[in-house]
């Protein structure tokens, strides 16, 4: 019973991540917020008894696209507005 | 004594929500920084915890993963907070 | 029974201070001071219980000599240890970018720092 | 006008992909022959523990190429990206 | 209805990525939506695998009852290899376009048109 | 530009551990979760740790690009090497010859529940450890080359 | 019929030889008429000048007709097409992708309820 | 060499953690033993230039390894505890007075001064915020400025802490 | 060893060319010449590997190969109970007829490309995506599992978009890749939804199982519209097709020649979806007429966006839309009549032959437009048709093939476009005579903007700033000569090539339940 409520609380993370990341202007921010979105959704794989995705998806979506994704910010802009 | 590791998990999760009230409303980059850290923190506590509820042994890797791989991420949000990236 | 205690114990203390440690996150006014509750607390509850599974793991071991508990308290040292040492190094990082990119600690009574320059 | 469409575009998306919680039972697949194919033959057939791995290089080794193929291509691409541009290679806008 | 919950988030988590995709216009915010998209597909995709009450599919001491599909999860692991590949080229491609353009607004990225 | 140099000893230290045990994932693809692809990249983090906490200038020598492109076609042609052994046996490409073949990685494996023995598995590991090559040099030659773009930029 | 050559095409046959055949005969025919001209035809004379009115012939360089100067009349004729289609091609990333989504959109209802 | 050696080591030891309770050779199979010596032989190639990056091989005697498990479980835990109860105090009654001090730590080796900012980071109501690389100099943030410490315009590393003498334990290990 | 090569020939068509990728980055640091010569020997060794399986699947019917069985023949292991467990690719007419395609444009493109791009940096990387490409369109083309060809689709994407955004220094080429990449990986994930659909209805990846076991359900739908708008929308058919004049245009020419067979990949696909697996459980009618609706719009919005445009590429890449359209609407109206044997043997395989005729047609001539555009590109420097002239004195081959491309594209007999229009033309005319119709209007706008075309670049005196203009270098000549010599070929004997190639391919596509049984044994 109170593994299901992990796993609606975790949905439910997800998607306010998801949200967040659409909602917010500061590009660094929405980064993070992706970044929660991977750790999250890694977790509802370990949930869903899937320990290899959730070490892939750690280790690729949440450790190196969140640092890629910064260098990228920097090589840009931080701002949706544009001006660097 | 398995029954009293699923309900920490649980309020650990639910604290996740919390620190992501402080990503929401952090005024600089680097209070979001520290909320991103601190669901890292906790997410580690959860994965060793569900381990043990699903009678996992090899779960832990993960968490060793996490507990790792959350830090570069760290590091290069530091790196380019303070500007030297 | 003082296995059970005691894991009951490291759990309830682990959850206690994570909670602190999110109210103070909430609470506190600047960043530094929130990095005081978050590292420190959150560090030591998730490590806390991290320990509980320890616990479980050696009296299991004990009890049973079936070696994959042993495993189980091995990885979750581990664990807990890469956990408490990237946590000190990323939020000593947060920390020194902060300060480098020039949020100035609230309510600070002294800041050595400011006055040796960047 | 295009508010509109986007409106509508991402009312009728949400109807059909709704289709899917809607038709599929989660938890409950609806076959499951080759995936027991899978679990119950994977130890003697390629004498991993791991099923997932036995699958991803052994039953489907072949996607996994695939898959590396694809990471390979990326990083040619990446490199094709930041590569220093010859002195020669002028191309005019339009 | 509750147990499909999580098709319903892959539904909403679809929506939002491409959602991002069509409205926003920075390329970088684009891109999380993209990523967001693909994770939205590879957790459907995970769902499909799972079998209520099953472990995961790794042969160890644990006691052993049903597992969940493994298929899946190894198509899975395929597509986010494939989702890092593709983020490293597009960001890649964004970095050259802010070089050459000064911008990664994509309304101002339209000199290719008619 | 460096981190402080409480961050690139911490970097120093975590370096050895973090590849041990992206090996160690790797190594036991087929008894842990893990494989390829994850060791792979866990190892390509340590590698990324390094590269932050030092300044690019630094990590250009130690990590080199040549090496890791070489360490990425070697990966592949390793696992494709691996994928064609069958073709000598007279079996179909991607057979897995060294299973239960008593040679390397040949071991037969206990049906059920076990933890496990790590010779096993025939081609599998050989195919991890090509994966993993491949995967480390690839996500590591990633962040090289933009990060190589950021200093290109600071440079014009 | 059944020569490896033609193509049957249900309703009837093409024989390309057949029609290389014709063109050569035609051409034959074309020389042949080609052949019964005025013979006095000299280049480098004043006979290969156009005659413009009496004014001299400008420099060939100038009247070379560019690409934009053909099928004016054309495109005025469909201006009305011409103004909603070459604008729907407005190189902003988000409408193409709107513009994907929605045909998708449309084939979903097309299908689903015919 | 000895750097080579040292890694190897390090890592060899870290390796047979993982992989313990595999088989009866010790705790371990013959065959992760084997795939453990050589993935070490492969690691310390690799990176005994960023573990040994200074030629100061102190740390390499047993006897200091031996103090990391006696110093965490000692007088470490217990001024985490404190600490932590200390700034959980703070969380809830919120009387904070926060200044950010410089700290002189003595210490001379990046180990040395390592350990001894987490320790700091760790341990008591501080964050290690900065470090001066010349001279050792660490930047620290408090949550509670004394105003002994506040008139200091450096502040001794055995007087951040309440009980142990931090510094002198870590002396002891790393230099 | 013959038989050694037969037996393993579609294992070897995606590893030579794999091999040849994985060390060229390291040839190509040795000399260029080195490198040119390995990618040639290994360009060659595709080209004749595909020639060999494709002979022997023509002379001996669809051939099967199972990777990770003890053999390459064992699709469904004895203990399975009747389901294939293993990544199979199967091999029939059709993927044949693709798989020439794509080895001979691969060839002589790249011949061209060996001498037309050797000033360029980063070359060794340009040519291992090459390679990759063909990789990625051989394996699309002859795989047999569904997931698989997600994966190849994704090679071929990434690797297309890194040669799409190959010229750099202006900044246009990366813009028309981020638009390609974005739409492809979005419509590379819509088919890995309905990947995952068929997944869960019926448990397998495989498409001959996923198509003996379909029912057509409401999820079925589902995913057909989204396999059916995303392969859509990679081949270029309007109103997806927004990012084919960008990538067509901004790519060099070699590799706008390879995007081509690309796409043709893609429309591969998309028939193969429609065809085989879901066949006659589909309304037929419904769906034809969709494809035929895309077509027609695809035929018509080309062409007429086509003549007004003034970069040449960027023209050719609307002809190759319109050109699309043709094949959609041939295979189309063969869709929309499948169900009904009478009228199928009346016109709707010869309206199948014609689409398919057209596709090998259009790679052909298409890529040798490209080809010749290039040429023109590599000699004076500029696409824009407003600044050139007269080139027809000093580029005679080049303008002969032009000649040659161009009323091959109009439909002009001899050449073979005529042949497969014919078809078209003839069967859709008994399908619906209005389609007819509109099919022939475009063929004579083709013509009208081709004139144009011609005019513009190779007529009138010969213009002072390209008074040092010379003949395109021998080895790009002999790319185009290769493709122009095909295109004669076929145009001369096209009754010989449908009976060889194009018939079989046709019946193939037709043949549900042939396909089915070469993969699980008469099931």
């Amino acid at each position: 019973m109170i593994e299901t409520l992990i796993h609606v609380l975790v949905i439910a993370g997800l998607i306010i991540s998801a949200l967040l990341v659409y909602w917010f202007r500061d590009l660094l921010a929405a980064t993070l917020a992706a970044g929660v979105f991977s750790f999250l959704i890694s977790l509802e794989f370990y949930i869903l008894q899937a320990p290899d995705v959730a070490i892939s998806q750690a280790a690729i979506g949440a450790g190196l696209t969140t640092a890629i994704f910064i260098i990228a910010i920097r090589s840009t802009s931080q701002y949706e507005g544009g001006g660097s | 004594m398995m029954d009293y590791f699923s309900p920490v998990a649980f309020i650990l999760v639910a604290l996740v929500f919390l620190a992501m009230v402080r990503l929401v409303r952090g005024p600089t980059p680097a209070d979001r920084a520290v909320a991103v850290d601190t669901v890292n923190t906790l997410m580690v506590a959860v994965l060793i915890l569900l381990g043990v509820v699903y009678r996992q042994i090899i779960f832990i890797d993960v968490a060793i993963v996490y507990a790792l791989l959350s830090f570069v991420s760290t590091l290069f949000i530091a790196k380019y907070i303070g500007g030297d990236l | 029974m003082i296995a059970e205690i005691l894991i009951v114990a490291c759990l309830a203390v682990g959850s206690f201070f994570n909670i602190l440690g999110i109210i103070g996150l909430l609470r506190f006014p600047d960043v530094y001071t929130r990095m005081h509750a978050t590292t420190k607390m959150t560090t030591f509850g998730s490590v806390f219980t991290a320990l509980a599974v320890i616990i479980y793991g050696v009296t299991a071991y004990l009890d049973s000599v079936n070696s994959q508990y042993a495993v189980l308290a091995i990885h979750t040292l581990i664990a807990a240890v890469a956990l408490a040492f990237t946590n000190a190094l990323g939020s000593h990082a947060i920390a020194r970018g902060a300060h480098r990119a020039g949020i100035k600690p609230v309510q600070a009574v002294v800041d050595r720092l400011e006055e040796v320059g960047p | 006008m295009k508010r509109a469409l986007v409106l509508v575009t991402f009312g009728i998306l949400t109807g059909a992909l709704l289709l899917i919680p809607g038709l599929l039972q989660f938890g409950i697949p609806a076959a499951s022959d080759m995936d027991d194919y899978f679990l119950e033959h994977c130890q003697e057939q390629t004498a991993a523990n791991n099923v997932v791995t036995s699958v991803v290089f052994d039953y489907r080794g072949f996607d996994t190429l695939g898959e590396s193929v694809v990471l390979f291509t990326a990083v040619i691409g990446t490199g094709l990206m930041f590569r220093n541009m010859l002195k020669e290679e002028e191309y005019e806008d339009e | 209805m509750f147990w499909n919950l999580p098709f319903i988030a892959v539904v909403a988590l679809s929506l939002i990525g491409l959602a991002t995709i069509v409205i926003k216009k920075n390329l970088i915010k684009i891109f999380l939506g993209i990523t967001i998209f693909e994770s939205a597909v590879n957790l459907f995709l995970i769902s499909l695998g799972y079998r209520a009450g099953g472990i995961a599919p790794i042969f160890t001491s644990a006691p052993s009852t049903d597992m969940v599909l493994a298929t899946p999860q190894a198509l899975t692991l395929t597509s986010i290899v494939i989702g890092v590949a593709t983020s490293a080229l597009l960001l890649s491609f964004a970095v050259i376009i802010w070089k050459k353009y000064g911008t990664i607004n994509t309304d101002e990225i339209r000199r290719l048109r008619e | 530009m460096r981190m402080s140099k409480l961050v690139r000893t911490g970097a120093d230290l975590l370096y050895p551990f973090a590849l041990i045990f992206g090996l160690y994932i790797v190594l036991h693809g087929h008894l842990t979760p893990g494989g390829g692809f994850q060791g792979g990249a866990v190892v390509a983090t340590g590698a990324a740790i390094v590269i932050v906490a030092w300044a690019y200038e630094d990590i250009a020598e130690m990590i080199r690009k040549v090496t890791m492109m070489a360490q990425e076609s070697a990966g592949l042609l390793l696992f494709i090497g691996a994928a064609i052994l069958a073709l000598g046996f007279g079996y179909a490409f991607f057979y897995n010859v060294l299973a239960n073949s008593g040679g390397l990685f040949g071991l037969p494996v206990a049906f059920g529940p076990n933890p496990g023995e790590l010779d096993t598995a025939g081609v599998i590991p050989i195919m991890n450890i090509a994966v993993g090559i491949e995967v480390w040099g690839g996500l590591t030659i990633i962040l090289l080359y933009l990060l190589s773009g950021l200093k290109k930029e600071e440079g014009t | 019929m059944t020569l490896v050559e033609s193509l049957s095409t249900g309703t009837g046959f093409w024989n390309p030889l057949a029609w290389l055949i014709a063109v050569l005969v035609a051409a034959v025919i074309v020389y042949l008429i080609r052949q019964r001209g005025e013979s006095g035809y000299k280049k480098g004379t004043t006979q290969t000048v156009p005659f413009i009115s009496g004014n001299p012939e400008p420099e060939k360089e100038m009247v070379h007709v560019r690409a934009s100067n053909l099928y004016w009349g054309y495109l005025d004729a469909l201006k009305g097409y011409y103004n909603f289609i070459v604008p729907a091609h407005t190189g902003v990333l988000n409408d193409y992708v709107l513009w994907y989504l929605g045909t998708t959109a449309a084939l979903f209802v097309v299908v689903v309820f015919i | 060499m000895i750097a080579f050696l040292v890694t190897f080591l390090l890592v060899f030891f870290i390796y047979l953690l993982l992989t313990a309770g595999s088989g009866s050779v010790g705790f371990w199979s013959a065959s992760e033993l084997i795939a453990g010596a050589g993935l070490g032989i492969v690691v310390a190639g690799i990176t005994r230039k960023f573990l040994c990056r200074s030629d100061n091989y102190r740390m390499t005697n047993p006897l200091r390894f031996l103090l990391i498990p006696v110093y965490i479980l000692g007088p470490f835990l217990i001024e985490v505890t404190v600490a932590n109860i200390d700034v959980a105090m703070r969380v809830i009654t919120g009387r904070i007075r926060p200044g950010i001090l410089r700290v002189s730590s003595g210490m001379k080796t990046d180990l040395g001064i390592f350990m001894l900012a987490n320790s700091i980071t760790l341990t008591p109501g501080t964050i290690t915020v900065d470090i001066d690389e010349e001279t050792n100099d660490l930047f620290v943030h408090k949550i509670n400025v004394t105003a002994d410490e506040e008139g200091k315009t450096v502040t001794p590393a055995r007087e951040l802490f309440s009980f142990a003498d931090i510094p002198a334990w870590i002396r002891r290990i790393a230099e | 060893m013959n038989g050694f090569l037969i037996t393993h020939a579609p294992a070897l068509l995606i590893m030579v060319p794999l091999i040849g990728a994985f060390v060229a980055p390291f040839v190509g640091r040795v000399s260029p010449k080195v490198r040119s010569a390995w990618i040639i020997l290994i360009m060659t060794l595709t080209t004749l590997v595909a020639l060999m399986l494709a002979s022997d699947v023509f002379l001996h019917g669809t051939r099967i190969y199972v990777f990770g069985a003890t053999s390459p023949g064992l699709t469904v292991p004895l203990d399975s109970g009747g389901i294939p467990i293993r990544i199979i690719f199967t091999i029939d007419a059709m993927s044949a007829l693709m798989q020439v395609i794509a080895a001979v444009c691969g060839f002589a493109v790249l011949l061209y490309s060996i001498s037309a791009d050797r000033i360029h940096s980063g070359l060794e990387s340009y040519y291992t995506l090459f390679l990759l490409m063909i990789t990625g369109i051989m394996g699309m083309v002859s795989t047999g599992d569904f997931f698989n060809f997600f994966v190849f689709l994704e090679i071929l994407s990434i690797a297309s978009a890194g040669l799409i955004a190959y010229r750099i220094d202006g900044g246009l080429a990366v813009e028309a890749a981020i638009k390609y990449f974005v739409l492809s990986t979005i419509g590379a994930m819509a088919v890995l939804i309905a990947i995952g659909i068929y997944y869960g209805e019926y448990n397998a990846l495989n498409i001959a199982m996923i198509a003996s076991r379909m029912q057509f359900t409401l999820l079925d739908q589902v995913a057909l519209v989204l396999i059916i708008a995303a392969l859509a929308m990679k081949c270029g058919a309007v109103p997806l097709h927004f990012w084919t004049p960008d990538a067509y245009s901004m790519a060099p020419s070699s590799v706008t020649a390879m995007l081509v067979v690309a796409s043709q990949a893609s429309l591969y696909g998309l028939f193969r979806v429609v065809f085989t697996i879901y066949n006659l459980t589909l309304n037929a009618m419904t769906v034809g007429w969709i494809i035929i609706i895309l077509g027609i719009l695809s035929m018509v919005v080309g062409v007429t966006m086509a003549i007004p445009q003034k970069n040449v590429k960027r023209l050719m890449a609307y002809h190759a839309i319109s050109q699309t359209g043709y094949m959609l609407l041939g295979v189309g109206v063969g869709l929309a009549v499948l169900g009904n044997q009478p009228l199928m043997e009346s016109f709707g395989y010869i309206a199948m032959e014609g689409g398919i005729f057209h596709i090998i047609n259009h790679a052909m001539y298409k890529g040798l437009l490209f080809l010749t555009a290039g040429a023109i590109f590599f000699r004076i420097g500029t696409y824009n048709l407003n600044r050139m002239g007269g080139l027809g004195h000093s580029m005679k081959y080049t303008m002969v093939f032009f000649i040659i491309g161009a009323l091959a594209i109009a439909g002009i007999p001899p050449f073979n476009g005529y042949a497969s229009k014919l078809m078209i033309y003839e069967s859709v005319f008994a399908f619906n005579p209005v389609l007819a119709v509109i099919a022939m209007v475009v063929s004579i706008l083709t013509l009208a903007s081709f004139v144009k075309v011609f005019h513009s670049i190779f007529m009138g005196p010969r213009l002072p700033e390209f008074d040092t203009v010379q003949e395109a270098p021998m080895p790009m000549l002999v790319g185009m000569g290769i493709l122009a010599a095909i295109v004669i070929l076929f145009g001369l004997f096209p009754q010989a090539v449908v009976d060889t190639l194009i018939a079989p391919a046709a019946h193939a596509l037709a043949d549900q339940s042939g396909y089915i049984a070469s993969v699980l044994g008469g099931a």
